[in-house]
């Protein structure tokens, strides 16, 4: 279970952080300079805030987005399972590309979401019955709780067990309340 | 103390996963989420007293009401998305069934939700006044699926005799069949007298 | 909410079917009616055995009640279908359709089964032809990219069941292209 | 069938030829009420934001079913084959009463998602009907003489008896009832509007719609990215951001679908 705001990024903070502020979770104080993990959400607004023409904190790009992955993205986007890699990486690394406008991270998300995500998922479901639909949905959400591919996963399957309902003309008759 | 809105994470993530449901309100978490949010102002309240001016020279103090800011931020931005998932269910309650307070709905609900239903389909039905023509429809009335089937056809089970209608008269012989206003005969096909074909 | 959950992302087939209900088709009377002042134009008058056109859910209502027959619409007979199946599988694109082909189809055989010769030699080819649309519509989905996608000769039915997934991808790829602007900018 | 069509073409019984029909495009009768409503509430379903309220459109047609109503009725008292036209007219009349009735509350959905950004914009507010602003937020102003010699601000208890709300006030209530009135009073404000923080919902103004042109006019520079171009023709369906053909679609050159 997850939330894209929720991951944690690492970064540095430019000046030591007190004790009270419990950042590492051993209620110990945090010199400067000290690599440490931060969800999202805070990361992303501290780096905002500048103290005498320094930033409070620098945010490093995750393991996950380093040049080992970008190349094998760009050598077969199918080969690379990125949800195997981070659950959201997809969903991070937009949020990377936007804060940080790195370019090069945004071709390969890129290729790496058309292929990998979109396409190969669509074709699972597409001639699936409305029984193994119906099942199915469940066990999706179960196992892959938090790729993105779940939300498009269940848009696309929504459509189309409606589209099968219409289908069948299965128009639901005014039932009697009396039973016989 | 926690790290960080331990209990808004907790909170997005039930919200997050009672998406598609009307969950019991969780009153202990929320309760819980404000009183960290009120200790953390507390805290900023304090630091900024006791440095005064000498807050700017002290950059590990910023960055420690900074990041207590950010967190009170972030948790009443959760509790905002809770309380507005929650009452978006409310609302689709009220315009598809009209009964919200079954009872299961009423478990679900706090207190002001309760207060919250009632108040919003008052402001729903003053609203719909103006259209009486058309009819909008909400509190469990018309819903919004397209016009299909306006008429049906249906079959007499039992004899009934004549009915008067909208439409006209309709001598109900078993057996027989009409099609007919919808409207019209829903109350004899719960019934039992006419069968929808 | 004031809109249903289930339709705020995409029509309701239900909906499209509504909407294709303002399509002429040509009907056969068996009744003889003056003409007919209704809100959007008049009808009419009927004459059997004159054929009329009449939108689709006028033609269904009078079918319903067994006051006409309907004619069904040229291309849908078997060798029309057919024939646009063998167009659908020889190209890449997109084969041209009416814009409310399966809809149509769809109420034909619902209200007028009666009507069309070799039924289910049609619902067959339907089948098929969707069939092959829909894995057309599959490879058009790598090719969204967030600036714009071309859609061209897509039915309605189709274009609102895709609607969800395509928008969200879409939705997605927007986002990971404001460097093209830039690039612009510095050109 | 083929002696029909003959028949057909040499008596000019119907309105419209075959090959009218046969192109099984939508717009066949433009400028008829009931098809630009139909085209009006299909563009509202699939924008993100609000579009300009058609007061007279829905105005019209709600007279005109009110209209119709009466023949109808008086359809009932007569012989069978008045109540068969009967039947035929109010079937037509539900089918446009639903498309007012769906119209309003996609409407009325969307005020209640964006309540706080269309009241604190004129540009956008003014698309309301009078009916549709009164539900977002009543504006106290107009309910109560304003002195404006003396500056004295109507109290709010006595402009809103009873329970007489509007939407934006309920929401106030609800959240300030559920948990904001616990908080420290600075941050008892429902409408956060720090960049990343904002509680303040906004359409999207680059989500995604699909687009045909309604003549044929010819290629069109998208904005956002001026190396791209649609072509506006009933035949080119594009996707494309919302905020690309926001324009377009103002000036009806082109409808959602």
């Amino acid at each position: 279970m997850g939330i894209p705001w929720l991951q944690k990024v690492p970064g540095r903070f430019n000046d030591s952080v007190g004790a009270e502020l419990n950042l590492t979770g051993e209620g110990v104080a945090v010199p400067s300079g000290t690599k440490v993990e931060l969800p999202y959400w805070l990361a992303e607004s501290l780096v905002e805030f500048y103290q005498r023409d320094e930033t409070l904190f620098d945010m490093e790009t995750p393991r996950i987005y380093n040049n080992r992955v970008r190349n094998a993205i760009i050598a077969g986007p199918t080969s690379v399972d990125t949800r195997r890699i981070h659950p959201y990486f997809h969903r991070l690394g937009i949020k990377f590309v936007q804060k940080f406008e790195q370019e090069q991270l945004a071709q390969v998300l890129k290729l790496a979401s058309i292929y990998t995500q979109f396409s190969m998922r669509c074709d699972m479901f597409a001639n699936m019955s409305p029984l193994t639909l119906l099942i199915s949905r469940g066990n999706w959400t179960r196992q892959n709780d938090n790729v993105c591919t779940v939300a498009l996963f269940r848009l696309a399957h929504d459509s189309a067990m409606a589209m099968k309902s219409w289908q069948s003309g299965s128009k639901p008759l005014l039932q009697s309340a009396v039973s016989y | 103390m926690s790290t960080f809105a331990d209990n808004a994470y907790k909170l997005a993530k039930e919200a997050k996963r009672t998406m598609e449901i009307l969950a019991p309100y969780n009153e202990d978490l929320v309760r819980s989420i404000c009183r960290e949010i009120r200790f953390l102002c507390s805290l900023i309240d304090k630091i900024k007293a006791d440095m005064k001016s000498e807050l700017q020279q002290n950059p590990s103090a910023i960055t420690t009401v900074l990041v207590h800011h950010l967190t009170v931020k972030r948790s009443k931005r959760v509790l905002m998305a809770y309380h507005r998932q929650r009452v978006n269910r409310v609302k689709q309650i009220i315009w598809d069934q009209g009964n919200v307070l079954s009872s299961d709905n009423r478990i679900a609900l706090s207190g002001p939700e309760i207060d919250f239903a009632k108040d919003y389909s008052e402001l729903m039905t003053s609203y719909k006044q103006n259209f009486m023509e058309i009819d909008l429809g909400g509190n469990g009335g018309i819903g919004l699926d397209p016009p299909d089937d306006l008429f049906i056809e249906v079959r007499v089970l039992k004899d009934a005799g004549e009915v008067q209608t909208e439409y006209g008269v309709l001598n109900l012989k078993r057996g027989s069949q009409f099609y007919v206003r919808r409207t019209d005969v829903e109350s004899l096909i719960r019934s039992g007298y006419l069968k929808h074909v | 909410m004031a809109l249903p959950q289930k339709i705020q992302r995409q029509f309701s087939p239900e909906e499209i079917q509504f909407i294709a209900g303002n399509e002429f088709i040509s009907i056969i009377p068996n009744f003889t009616l003056d003409k007919m002042e209704f809100i959007q134009t008049s009808y009419g008058p009927f004459m059997p055995p004159l054929q009329a056109q009449v939108p689709l859910w006028l033609a269904v209502a009078l079918k319903k009640n067994r006051k006409c027959s309907i004619v069904p619409p040229t291309w849908f007979t078997k060798d029309n279908l057919q024939a646009l199946l063998q167009n659908e599988e020889d190209h890449d694109e997109f084969a041209k359709v009416p814009f409310h082909y399966m809809e149509i189809a769809h109420m034909l055989i619902e209200v007028a089964p009666d009507e069309i010769p070799d039924i289910e030699h049609i619902r067959k080819l339907l089948k098929d032809i969707r069939e092959c649309r829909q894995r057309k519509t599959r490879d058009l989905l790598g090719k969204v990219d967030g600036t714009r996608l071309e859609l061209h000769n897509m039915s309605r039915m189709e274009l609102n069941e895709i609607r969800p997934l395509f928008s969200a991808a879409f939705n997605e790829m927007t986002k990971l292209q404001f460097l093209d602007n830039q690039d612009e900018v510095m050109e | 069938m083929d002696n029909n069509s003959t028949l057909n073409s040499s008596i000019h019984i119907t309105q419209s030829s075959d090959a009218f029909y046969e192109t099984g495009l939508d717009d066949e009768f433009a400028t008829d009420d009931v098809a630009e409503m139909t085209q009006i509430w299909i563009n509202e379903r699939n924008s993100p934001e609000i579009l300009p309220y058609r007061r007279r459109l829905v105005e019209d047609l709600t007279e005109l079913i009110e209209h119709q109503g009466m023949v109808a009725m008086e359809g009932l008292s007569e012989n069978v084959d008045m109540r068969f036209r009967s039947m035929l007219y109010q079937t037509e009349m539900e089918r446009i009463k639903f498309l007012i009735r769906n119209y309003l509350r996609t409407r009325l959905y969307k005020i209640e998602k964006y309540t706080t950004y269309l009241l604190n914009r004129p540009d956008v507010r003014e698309r309301l009907s009078d009916k549709e602003y009164e539900y977002a937020q009543r504006s106290v102003f107009e309910q109560m003489p304003f002195d404006f010699h003396n500056f004295i601000v109507p109290n709010l208890k006595t402009v809103f008896p009873g329970n007489a709300k509007s939407y934006a006030e309920l929401l106030e209530k609800h959240y300030s009832k559920s948990f904001l009135n616990t908080l420290p009073q600075s941050q008892q404000d429902v409408n956060e509007k720090i960049n990343t923080l904002s509680s303040v919902s906004v359409p999207d103004e680059y989500s995604a719609v699909i687009v045909r042109g309604k003549e044929e006019q010819g290629m069109f520079e998208l904005e956002s990215r001026r190396q791209y171009e649609i072509r506006l023709s009933p035949e080119s369906i594009y996707m494309v951001r919302y905020s690309d053909i926001k324009l377009l679609l103002d000036e009806g050159q082109v409808e959602l679908i």
